[in-house]
Formats: structure tokens, sequence, C-alpha cells
């Protein structure tokens, strides 16, 4: 049973609103951190700015998006940052070896969705934990990486390739493209599709979620196949950005996605959570970095401050949702 | 748990590999080494098993043991007192406890985002008390405490023992371990039964938080230094070992020996490895491959029945 | 002969250590012993390093050349090889306590001085810089931060703006960078304490067509291939792969019982365009110095 | 259930008229308001020592609001509160305990990784003489001794998560029991159980009753109703609609007063004359759940029963049928094909099952009633894939007003639904879904007297227009007036089976019990 406090009820007369709400007050917590920025530094409401942030963004968002499915389902995706650590590698040497970033990027896709395949296999056909199943899979992917690049780096992809992370397109740059285009359309997949409200119900209740006949197995699969997927893409992005890699790229990523899934207001134990909260997610995360950068705070002082700006805006978005 | 549990069948696997490719494996000083090395992660294992039973997680204590060890070095050298030293150091992790376990109960923060949060706020202040340095100058009782022996035993291995002893009582021989399990698996089962819950769950981080600071007391002695990264990560080492014991991330399901199965299974894991002289980036994906082997089984046996 | 040396290094992710590894295999080739490496899985982890050493003495090898993942904290772990009575050559760090055959390194803090000093130069003592550090708590940090903070000193017409952490990660050399240009129009020298967020850092100037002298430090293959294209202004380098080969070298003869030397602090070299060449080999087909010329770096000879 | 009945005595009412002295407790004027819900508007109720006081209404009615607000779970809006004939607060449970109160809650109240002993004795542990530590024996004694009490033959040391539904509500009641209660509240404690537990309940209750203490107790079955009460209160969309006393009434009474309107209660049926294809065949199948050589037919058009005691296997031929337990031996045909699939080949080939527990196997609790009822059909609903929300609640909305499932939205939470609109949401799922075969099991449990005619009114309807049913359900006299012939079982085997001329409660009980 529950008890009345802790369950969240809805209103017939605040209905047709709800979800507008929602969104508000989740954006509420990011627009209090661009206020309090705007108004601490000058340089912060300046066009470039607003498109250096969302660039920024847009790397910890791919990421991100292909983990909120996961993170929906009830699961979890710790094989994210050395995903794209081998995938990035595996592209990269396909570039250098023949001299196609299509292939590079085919590659570089292939690698990362076969990986999250597995994870998914894993979870959902040897019944392993996906904290266990994708914690195993990192160690995995480090040894091999590691051992496959040796400390070395690989550097220098063509030019046209490079567009993809640092081209612009009428001013704006081209990852905050394709930014928009995984939000709409994992919006589009997730709140819009029958695979996707299957998603919601295998997280908010996997056993009923089977009982009504969804085929969870393949769902499951899916899911962590295109978490695997976007972290590919954001492999090949950051390879495009950063014109270099090398085997420990994307280890510090993975607890930043985590945190932008969850700062999303997406719940560790399934079912609740979206696409769109991640964006908010990341780009509250990115925004802490960019205004310790802007203001040039302390290095000692800025786990101290990351950290209680999460709490802070965390708390205010539940705090949000509970009165909407 | 299942009659005999996949983190069981690994441990006992490696050990015998072990025993039988590298000849040193068996030998009462290796073992006693890879018991020694164990029981930092034992110790942070043990209170996040029961974190993990109320559904939480603290993510902070890595950063908070860090944090302890150095205020405990400080707190030494200035005073050359280990006892105020460890009450230091067990005082900040008991206000780290209080931090995590207000906002998770208090203020309904979920625990990933509340001790990512928390985890900040220890590292940076380990690293502005610490402006970035070690600490050195600890006097050599603090290393006895790593390195001494009593009865002929290593004192870290009484230690993690008299810990492990104590959180098996607290688990299954007091109302508050019952309690502990009732707030993962039916927080309202609690409160029908007159008990509140909120003081309970800030009390489960908090000891959390306190065993930190003893951990930071070992740590420091074995260093013979604080060092303002010295513990980053580890509560991801102490997370894995939990689930490699079989404790499952919902409804109150914890079994604290598959914890201690689960520490001594990544002990001898490495030690073997190490001995073996495996190559670094082999042993990562060996680690890797192992902890999906063990819940492999346990997967397989769920499947059966 | 059948010397085992172990070697044991700081991490498998940063390119500097792999130099370190391939000099000190190198020489035991040439010397005819053997190499086993010891790293932390964890990069730069503190306990696991003493875990390895603990684990290393029940095996016994011959000698050590060892490389601690901080000077400080990995003192007890020297004491238990010195208790096992193991020879252990210190490498690149210099270790704050226990007893060793000899130091073989160069300090980070005049690698940092003298990086410093060539950027600033190079700017004609003036304009605006600012300094990417890496992690921060990290010995090589403190120290690389601590030379180029030495190195302003000496040129009162630069002007520094910020001083921002970026992990020795080359993502976040990339976007503090981004950031620090939103609220700095003018910057003319970025200080990098690795190459990896120097390199980071030229790409964000790039994305901005904006201009300025960059440093980096460890000199490593990627770093000379950008200052051949002159992207790059300086690495600063300690030469891990002699650093590896000379420490294997004290090692393996001193099992021999040949002399020996107990001190070799090699000179920072700053690369730049023009001194580049000597990097230009790969790591694979370089080949350590003789004794003697390795002898003649040393401070004191025994 | 009659056989039971008649077996026993009709109970002393303790006092007879119609204000016996000072209550034992008394609520007045209670009102409790949810979003979009007035859940109780203004209501008095009172309890005297030594009585059964019967609490009926229908689905949603508020009755476990009024209970929960009685021990303190619930905050009421309004209202106070008279211990014998003092006023006093209740602001808590552990208030609601100093004052005697225990409750047997419809929700569990269970902790699944708890034994049954720990979950029994849950913040009422026993110290040892060590200070802080606990006495185990002490613990396992008092719990047996509450077992045999009710007559659960489990270890005390079984975990209760793997429990059957039955055995987890014998334990809850168990639990409410072994705590001295003055006043004693059964929110539907027998809605799980077969006739043999439910025997062992009514004695209980008798001798508690004997003792002073007072029972409140809510039921959809009449037969408890007359059986057990001694005092009748109705609740009708949270107001209290009528006191009564049991000889000076009638069901049909009741029901009108609990519904507002007249209802047949004699589940009318058109007996199938002509039957359909074979939609379900079982031969000879083993499951990893225990069932051995289980042989059944079902033909669409037809309703057939699967009886026998709680333990007997009924669900799991239910669960191995559906895919969702992996058959060990024999062949399982759907429709004329061999089914090798799970629970998802099952349901795309038109099998639905609406599984014996609501909470933990049917609902996703954190989802909405729109999305639950959405959840079965979603193939069905959008062929192409494409989900409209609005199609989604257009979908739920016509089903919420055939199956009256109270609710103030279709996206109110599921959680907060009453236990019987919960489960009409379950059986709402399927009908959505084009389902033609439905196995239900247990598909009246918790549901009002009214709704359960109109869900046989449905069932009936579904098998007229050619869909087939397989029917789980301990109410034998359902199974007797619904089902076209049935199977009865025992000890994981399908014992026998019972043609419509033979089916009658006495025949299934005398198969389902023989040589136990
Ligand atoms: N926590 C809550 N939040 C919102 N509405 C609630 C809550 N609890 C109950 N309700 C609503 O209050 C009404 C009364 O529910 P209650 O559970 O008391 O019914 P009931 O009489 O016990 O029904 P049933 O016989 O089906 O168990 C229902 O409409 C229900 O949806
Ligand atoms: N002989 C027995 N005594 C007690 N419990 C039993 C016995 N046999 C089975 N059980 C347990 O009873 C629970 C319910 O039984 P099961 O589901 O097998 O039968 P069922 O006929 O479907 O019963 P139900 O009336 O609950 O639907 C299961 O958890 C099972 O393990
Ligand atoms: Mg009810
Ligand atoms: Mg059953």
């Amino acid at each position: 049973m529950s008890l009345a406090s802790d369950v969240p009820a809805g209103s017939p007369r605040l209905h047709l609103s709800k979800d507008v709400q929602q969104i508000v007050y989740r954006l509420l917590a990011a627009g209090l951190i661009c206020l309090a920025l705007g108004i601490a530094t000058d340089a912060f409401f300046t066009t470039n700015n607003i498109l250096n942030v969302l660039r920024q963004a847009s790397l910890l968002f791919f990421l991100a998006s292909g983990l909120t499915l996961v993170i929906l389902t009830g699961g979890l995706d710790l094989s994210i940052g050395a995903n794209i650590g081998l995938s990035a590698c595996l592209a990269a040497t396909v570039i250098k070896a023949t001299g196609s970033p299509v292939l590079g990027t085919l590659t570089g896709l292939a690698t990362g969705c076969a990986i999250g395949i597995c994870n998914g296999l894993m979870v959902a056909k040897l019944r392993i934990p996906s904290f266990i199943a994708t914690y195993g899979m990192l160690w995995v992917l480090h040894g091999i990486t590691y051992y496959y690049m040796a400390g070395e780096t690989i550097h220098g992809f063509p030019p046209g390739f490079r567009q993809i992370g640092s081209g612009h397109f009428l001013g704006i740059p081209i990852p905050v493209y394709l930014m928009v285009v995984f939000l709409v359309a994992g919006t589009i997949f997730a709140q819009r599709t029958v695979w996707g409200q299957q998603i919601y119900a295998i997280g908010a209740n996997p056993v009923a979620a089977r009982l009504t006949g969804i085929p969870i197995h393949r769902r499951l699969i899916l899911v962590y196949g295109f978490s695997g997927a976007m972290a590919g893409v954001a492999s090949i992005v950051f390879l495009a950005r950063l014109n270099s890699a090398e085997g420990d790229i994307g280890e510090a990523m993975t607890l930043p996605a985590i945190a932008a899934v969850l700062i999303g207001g997406a719940s560790l134990f399934g079912g609740i959570g979206s696409v769109f909260g991640t964006f908010i997610g990341a780009l509250i995360l990115t925004l802490v970095l960019n205004g310790m950068n802007l203001l040039a705070i302390n290095a000692s002082w800025q786990p101290l401050v990351t950290g209680a700006i999460l709490v802070f805006a965390v708390w205010l978005d539940m705090y949000g949702r509970k009165k909407a | 748990m299942p009659a005999v549990p996949g983190v069981a069948v690994a441990l006992v696997g490696l050990a015998v590999l072990f025993a039988i490719a590298s000849p040193g494996f068996l030998s009462p000083g290796n073992l006693s080494n890879i018991l020694v090395q164990s029981v930092i992660l034992l110790l942070l294992a043990l209170p996040m098993t029961l974190i993990i039973m109320t559904e939480g997680l603290d993510l902070s204590m890595g950063a908070v043991l860090t944090l302890a060890s150095l205020v405990l070095a400080l707190i030494v050298v200035a005073t050359q007192s280990l006892v105020l030293g460890l009450l230091g150091a067990i005082a900040v992790g008991l206000v780290f406890g209080l931090a995590n376990g207000w906002l998770v109960a208090v203020l309904g923060i979920p625990p990933f985002v509340a001790t990512l949060g928390t985890l900040g706020a220890a590292q940076g202040l380990a690293l502005i008390v610490s402006d970035g340095q070690s600490v050195v100058g600890i006097p050599r009782f603090v290393r006895q405490v790593y390195s001494g022996e009593m009865a002929g035993i290593p004192t870290p291995i009484l230690i993690g023992a008299g810990f492990y002893a104590l959180f098996h009582v607290l688990l299954y021989h007091t109302r508050f371990g019952t309690y502990v399990c009732a707030l993962g698996g039916n927080r309202d089962a609690l409160t029908l039964a007159g008990v509140r819950w909120r003081p309970l769950l800030i009390a489960v981080y908090m000891l959390g938080g306190a065993t930190a600071g003893v951990a930071a007391l070992l740590m420091t002695a074995r260093m013979n230094a604080g060092h303002p990264t010295a513990a980053i990560g580890m509560e991801f080492d102490a997370i894995a070992a939990v689930a490699l014991g079989g404790t499952s991330f919902e409804k109150g399901n914890g079994w604290i020996f598959g914890t201690l199965l689960g520490v001594l299974t990544v002990g001898v894991l490495r030690n073997g490895l190490n001995l073996m002289a495996v190559p670094s980036s082999v042993q990562v994906a060996c680690i890797g491959a192992l902890v999906i082997f063990a819940l492999f089984l346990d997967g397989m046996r769920s499947q059966k029945s | 002969a059948d010397e085992t040396i172990a070697v044991f290094t700081k991490n498998q992710t940063n390119p500097y250590f792999q130099t370190v590894r391939v000099g000190a295999e190198a020489a035991a080739k040439a010397m005819g012993a053997k190499v086993v490496h010891y790293i932390p899985t964890k990069p730069d982890s503190i306990p696991e390093q003493l875990s390895q050493i603990e684990d290393v003495i029940v095996k016994k090898p011959s000698a050590i050349v060892f490389v601690p993942v901080d000077y400080k904290a990995m003192v007890p772990g020297v004491e238990q090889i010195n208790d096992a009575k193991i020879p252990v050559v210190n490498v690149t760090d210099r270790s704050a306590g226990g007893k060793f055959l000899a130091f073989v390194g160069a300090d980070d803090y005049s690698l940092g001085l003298e990086t410093g000093r060539y950027l600033l130069k190079e700017m004609g003592g003036k304009g605006n810089v600012v300094i990417l550090e890496g992690v921060k708590g990290s010995l090589t940090n403190v120290d690389r931060v601590r030379g180029f903070n030495d190195a302003l000193k000496e040129f009162k017409d630069v002007k520094l703006l910020a001083s921002q952490p970026a992990n020795y990660q080359r993502l976040q050399g990339l976007q503090v960078m981004e950031n620090l240009m939103q609220s700095h129009p003018q910057i003319d020298g970025v200080l990098a304490a690795n190459d990896a967020m120097a390199i980071g850092a030229i790409e964000a100037l790039d994305g901005a067509n904006r201009k300025a002298k960059v440093v980096g430090i460890n000199g490593t293959k990627e770093a000379v291939d950008a200052i051949k294209s002159g992207k790059l202004l300086a690495s600063g380098d300690y030469n891990g792969f002699l650093q590896g080969c000379i420490g294997t070298m004290v090692a393996i003869r001193a099992l021999r019982k040949e002399t020996i030397v107990n001190e070799v602090v090699l000179k920072p070299t700053v690369v730049n365009a023009s001194n580049y060449k000597p990097y230009d080999v790969p790591l694979e087909s370089r080949s350590c110095p003789s004794w003697s010329d390795a002898a003649a770096l040393s401070v004191k000879t025994n | 259930m009659r056989a039971v009945m008649e077996k026993m005595p009709r109970l002393e009412a303790a006092p007879s008229a119609e204000t016996p002295g000072t209550p034992l407790l008394e609520l007045r004027g209670i009102s409790k308001v949810f979003p979009g819900v007035k859940a109780l508007d203004d209501v008095s109720f009172a309890v005297w020592p030594g009585e059964v006081h019967m609490l009926l209404g229908e689905n949603g009615a508020g009755k476990s609001s009024l209970m929960k607000v009685l021990c303190g779970a619930y905050q009421a809006d309004a209202g106070e509160y008279f211990h014998k004939g003092e006023q006093v607060d209740i602001r808590s449970p552990a208030d609601a305990r100093r004052f005697g109160i225990s409750v047997i809650f419809q929700e569990f109240s269970l902790v699944p990784y708890l034994d049954v002993a720990q979950n029994i004795f849950l913040g009422r542990e026993f110290p040892s003489k060590i200070p802080g530590l606990l006495d185990r024996r002490r613990l396992y004694r008092e719990a047996q001794a509450v077992l045999d009490l009710i007559g659960l033959d489990v270890d005390p040391r079984t975990k209760v998560h793997s429990l059957g539904v039955a055995q987890q509500q014998m334990v809850e009641i168990g639990k409410a029991l072994s705590q001295d209660a003055r006043i004693l509240v059964m929110d539907e404690p027998t809605a799980a159980l077969s006739d043999r537990e439910t025997e062992r309940l009514f004695e209980v209750m008798r001798q508690l009753q004997a003792k002073g203490v007072a029972i409140i107790y809510i039921s959809h079955r009449m037969a408890e109703v007359f059986a057990l009460g001694d005092r009748i209160t109705v609740l009708r969309d949270g107001k209290m609609v009528g006191r009564a006393l049991p000889g000076e009434t009638s069901p049909d009474e009741l029901v009108r007063m609990m519904v507002g309107r007249n209802v047949d209660m004699s589940y009318p049926r058109r007996f199938a004359t002509e039957l359909g294809e074979t939609v379900l065949e079982v031969k000879n199948v083993s499951s990893v759940n225990g069932i051995r050589d289980i042989n059944l037919k079902v033909r669409a058009g037809e309703i057939v029963g699967l009886c026998g005691l709680v333990g007997s296997g009924r669900t799991e031929v239910a669960r191995a049928i559906f895919g969702a337990d992996a058959v060990t031996a024999g062949e399982i045909r759907l429709f004329g094909k061999p089914q090798t699939g799970g629970p998802d080949a099952a349901a795309r080939a038109g099998v639905g099952l609406i599984p014996e527990s609501r909470k933990t196997e049917g609902l996703a609790l954190i989802r909405s009633v729109s999305d639950n009822l959405a959840i079965a059909g979603l193939p069905k609903l959008f062929p192409n894939m494409v989900f409209s929300p609005a199609k989604a609640r257009r979908s739920a909305q016509e089903l919420i007003q055939r199956l009256r499932i109270a609710t103030p939205s279709p996206r109110q939470n599921v959680a907060v639904l009453s236990g019987g609109n919960q489960q009409k949401v379950v059986i709402g799922k399927w009908l959505a879904a084009g389902t033609r075969l439905f196995i239900f099991d247990e598909p009246t449990r918790g549901i009002d007297v009214g709704a359960k005619s109109e869900i046989f009114a449905l069932i009936d309807q579904l098998v007229a227009e050619g869909a087939a049913v397989l029917m789980i359900s301990s109410e034998q006299a359902e199974i007797v007036h619904v089902c076209d012939r049935a199977y009865v079982m025992r000890g994981k085997r399908i014992v026998g089976e019972l043609a419509r001329a033979d089916l009658s409660e006495e025949n299934i009980v005398r198969m389902g019990m023989h040589d136990e």
C-alpha cells in the first residue's frame, strides 16, 4: 500500500497543463543558473557563449540520451564511457588505414552498437543485473582498448570528416544540429511510439510488463544497443572535434552522463524520465563548468561548487514537480 | 540466497587456479597479503551493503574516506594523538553521512544524485584543506595500525574481522538490521508498524560515514601520508564487490557474507594476476569477465527456479 | 642472464609512461634481461600500487624499477621493498623516503619552469596567458603549475588571466579553453600541463579562428607532429625513454656487480620547431645510449 | 464457500440494541479529500467491544480510506476521534497502536526479504538479555505460535517474497492477530483465501470476539456478512448511507444501499450449446514450477473452470500456458499451433493472462490508469507503431466506462485507485488487446458484488462473441455459476473434470480434497 504523502496524485484541474508545468519547472533550474551567471559575468549572455555551451552539451547529450532509455527500463549502462574509447580508437584506425571517413564512421557506430547489444544480451538473456554486466563490460573494454592502443594516440583526420565536430552551418555548430535531431528523434521515440511506451512499462514493472506480453528481451536488447550506438555517435563527434583518439577519452564522461539523466528527472528504478529532461540535465552540467571557467573559480573549489549546484538543481526540480 | 552462490564458485575456482598456476600463491605470507589488502575495501563494502539494501547508494564514500584521511593526518601531525585523529576522521564521516542521509531521507533527493553532490563537496574540501599536496610527517605509531601484529595476526585483518562481525550482528541480530531490510523492502510497512523511517535511513548513511572514517585510519597508516586523491573512485569497487556478493539493488535483498566473499574474490583475483605477472590491460579485462561470470552463475540458477 | 626486472609505472593512459616502459624494455633486451610491467588498473591509484608491491615481493624479482604513483604516499611501499632486500631504482618522481640504488629523473618543477619560460620569451615578454591545470592534487600537476607560475613571476608584463583545471583530458582542455575565450577576448599564450590539453586548446582556438601560442608538456608523438605543422609552439619533455633506459641499466648493472651511478637528473628539453628531429622517430626504433653516454649524464658517480 | 458457512454456528450478536452504550472507538464527521476525489465525506462510525462490524460499499466507496484514517495512516481533513467516550487524537500508526488498533491491510504491508517471523513482529522485536541484540529464539517460537493459531503451515524462517498470495495474506493476518489488539480491522482478509484458510480465520475471529475484541470487517462476500456480522455500516461515494443489523436486512437490500439501484446477483449465463474450434490444448505438460502431466482443452465459446485448493497448482498451469514458466515436458497448442515462446508469443497468438497478484504482476503502479489500460493493446491499437496519447486515453475512457472504474481521470495514478478498481484495470487491459483466450486467475478478487455481476456479464458477452475463458477461482460458487465445465486440481495434477451437469460445490470439494 502507499501512504498519501508518498503518492504523486494528479488533480483534474491541472491536467491540461501538467506536462507543460513539469517542463517549466525543469527549465527553471537551468534558467536560474543562467540568470545567476548572466548577472555575474557579461561574457555569459553572448550568442557565442550560448552556442558554445550548446555545443559542449551536445557530446554529453549524445551519451546521456541513449542512457536515458536504459535507465527508463530500470537498468544502467556503466560501459558507455569505455565504449566511446574503443569505438573512437577503432574508427580512427579505420580512417587512418583506409582514408575513408565514411567507413570510419560506420566502424565507430557499429562498434558502439555491437557493444551495446552484448550488454543487452547479458542483461536480457543471461539475466545478469545491468549494473554488473555493464561494469564488467567497462573493464573488458578498457582492457582491450589499453592493450590495443598501448598508450599511443591516433590523430590527424581529413578536414571533411572534422566538419561533423567543428563545422558550422548558418553560424550554428554542426553538433548542435545533431543534438536537436537526436533530441527530437529521442523524444518522439520515447513518447510517441509503441516501443517507447513498452520501454516505460518495462521500467515501471518488469514482471507485469512480461505478463502483458511485451517482448522484454527484444526491447532490452534494443535499448542497450541504442545506448551503445549513441556512444558510437559520441565517439565520432568526439574524433571529429578533437582530431585525435586515445584509450581513455570517454572515461571521464560516464558519471556526468548518468548524472545528466538523473538531474533530468529520471529514476534509477525505471519508468520515469524523459529525453528532454536529460537534455536539461546535460545543459545544467555544462553550464556549471562554463560558469566556473568564466568566473575563473579556483580549481580546488570546483568539485565542491559543482556538487552543491547539482543537488540544488535536482531539489528545485523535484520541489517544483511536487507542487505541480 | 542460492545454495552455492556464484561468488563462492568464483572465489574457490580462482583460488584453485592460482594455486596451480603460481607457486607463491598459497604461501601464508601471500594469503595474509590478500586479506590485509582487502580490509579497506571491506570497510567500505560492509556499510555499502546496508545502504544498497535501503535502495540507496553512496558515491561519496571514496571521497569522504580521502577527506577523513587528510583530516586525520593533519590532526595527528598537529597533536601527536592517534585517538584525536581517529575521532576527527570519524567526525568527518559522520557529518557527511548526516548530509547524505538528510538529502536522501528528508529532502527526498535520489541517492545517486545526492551522494554525487556530496562526493564533489568532499573532494573539493580535500583539495582545499591539503592544498593539493600530500600531508606527511605522520608519526610511527600510526603506521603500526597497518603494519603491526597482534598474536601473530596482522592488525588490519583483526580490524576487518571485527567489523565484519559487527555488521553481521548488526544486520541479523538487532532491530536496526531488521529495519534496514524493511527500509528497502517496504518503507510503509515500517511506518505502519509505528517506526519512523527517516531517522533510520539517516543513521544508515551515518554508519557508512563513520566506517569510512575508520577506513581512513587504515589508509593513512598504509600510505604513511594523507593524500587528496588517495581513495577516489573506491566506492565503485565497493559497490561492485557488494553486487558481486549477490546483494541486489531492489527491495532490500542483501547478504552481508556475500559482500565478504565479493571483496575477497576481487582481492584474490588481483593478487593472483599480479603473481602471474599478467599485463595490466589483460588484468583489467579479466576483472570485468570475472564480475560478469559470477553473476551469470546466479542468473542461470534463478532462471531455473 | 635471467634477471627479471619489475617495472612500476603510474598508468596505462599517459603516453609518457609508455615511453618509460619502452625504454626499460629496450635496455633489458640489449642486456639480456627480462622485464615485467606492473601498472595500476585504475590510473594513478595509490592503494593499487601499494598492493602490487606487496604482491610482487612474493614473487621476488631480481630488481625493481620504480615510478611512485605518489612520491610521499608510496614510501611505506618502498620500505617494504627494502625490507625484502630487493634492489630498487627510483625513476621519474623522486620518492620522499626509502633506500634506492639510484634516482633517474627530471623534476616536473623545472620542466614547468623551462617550458613556461620558453613560451613567455616567445611572446616577447608581454601579453595575456591562461594555465590549463591537470588533475588537482596529483603531484605532477602541482609541480608543473608551480613551475609555470614561477616562470610568470619572471615576466612582469605578462598577465595571468585564469588558471583552470582540465584534468589532463583532451576534451576538457578543449571545453575549458572555449569557455575561457568567452570571457577573455585577448589570450596570447596557453600553458597546458600536458600535451593532450594543449592540443585540445589548439582545437578550441582553431574553432574560434583565434591565435595564441600554446605549450604543452610530455613531448608526445602527437605534440611533435603539432610542432612540425606549426600549431603547437613547444612541448616540455623529460625524456621518459631515456629514463626507462638508464633506470633499467642501473638495476641490471647493480645485479651484475658492475659500476653504477646513483643520481641522474635529466635536464628538461623544450621540444620546439628547431629541435624536434630526434623526437620524430617511432619509439620502437629508438635505442638506449651506451653506458658511458648514460653515465656522463649523472650528477655524481660511485 | 456456502458449505463452510453452513457448518458455522451463527455468532452471538454481542450488544443487540441500536445504541448499546459507549462505543470503544468512535469517529465523527470524518472527511478526506484527495486531488479530484472526495474519498470520505462527513462519515461517522463507531465500534463496540466484542462485535464484528461489517463495513460495506462498492469499489472506491471509501472503506479502505476510512480504515486508514482510523489507524492513523492517513490524516483526516476534518473529524474527531473518541476512545471510550473521550476525545483523542490519532495522527500516526504509532498512536493507533497505543489504542490497541491493529489492521490487516488490503494491500500487503510485508517486507519481501524479511522472513515470516520478522514480518509478523516488525516493530515489536524481542530484546535479548544482551542489550541491543534480539532474542531470535523467542522470535521464532512466538512466530510459530502465531502460525499455529492461524493454521499456516510454513517455516517461520521463510522469506515472505517466496510465498504465494494466499500465504502472504495469512502472514498479514497473523501479524495483526499477534498484536493483542482491542480493535482489529480486517480489510478483505479472505479475498485471497480458499475455504480452508477462511474457516480457520473465522474460528480465530470467534475466539477474539469472545475476549471482547472489536472487529471491523470489510468484505465483498455477501455470505460472510450474514455469517459473521453483528452490525453493518454501508458507505457509498464516501458517505455513510446506512446502518443495519444482519437479522433485519437482506442481501438485496444491502446491495441496493451500496449501489443505489437493484443489482442481479445471480450471474445469468447463456450456456454454450455450440462450441467453436479448440483454442487451447494442453497435452501431458509439466513445468519448472512443479505441475505434472496436465491435460486440458478449451474451445471457443466456453468458460472452463480450474479449481482446487491453494497450492494445488492452478496458477502454475495458467503460467505455463501463457509461456511465463518454462515447460519441461508435453505440448501446449494455442489456436492449433504449438506454443513454444514466452508470454509475448502467447499474447501475439491472442491469449491474455489476468494474474493473481495485481500489484506485483498486473500493474505498473507508478503509471497512470490510461497507460496501464493501454499497455497490452498497444500493437492492436496502434498497428503502425505510432503511439498517440490522446487515442490511448480515449480507449482508456471507454474501458473506464465499460468497467465502471472509479477514477477521477484516465491520467490518475493507478496506485491510488481502490483495490477493486485496480483489479478492474488489470482485467480491462486485455479487453483492448483483441484477446481470444482469456486466462483469469482469481479475476474477482476484491471486486464488489455489483461489479462482479457486471464482469460476469462481460465475460459472458466475450464468450458469446467467440472468445474462450479459462477461469481460476477460489470461490467455488463462482465456478459453479459461471463455468460450462471445470477441471479440479490437487497436488499439482489435474484429478478430474466436471461437466456442467455435475458441477457443484460438493463435487469440487470432494475431488479437490480427496485423501488429504
Ligand atoms: N492516496 C490516495 N490518493 C488519491 N486518491 C485516493 C488515495 N487513496 C484512495 N483514493 C481514492 O479514494 C477513493 C476511495 O478509495 P478506497 O480505497 O477507500 O475504496 P474502497 O472502498 O476500499 O474500495 P475497494 O472495495 O475497491 O477496496 C477511491 O476513489 C480512490 O481512488
Ligand atoms: N502444500 C503446500 N502447503 C503450503 N504452501 C504450498 C503448498 N504447495 C504449494 N504451496 C505454495 O502456495 C503458493 C500458491 O500455490 P500455487 O500458486 O501453486 O497454487 P494455486 O492453486 O494457484 O493457489 P492459489 O489459490 O493461490 O491460486 C505457492 O507459493 C506455493 O509455493
Ligand atoms: Mg479497499
Ligand atoms: Mg494461485
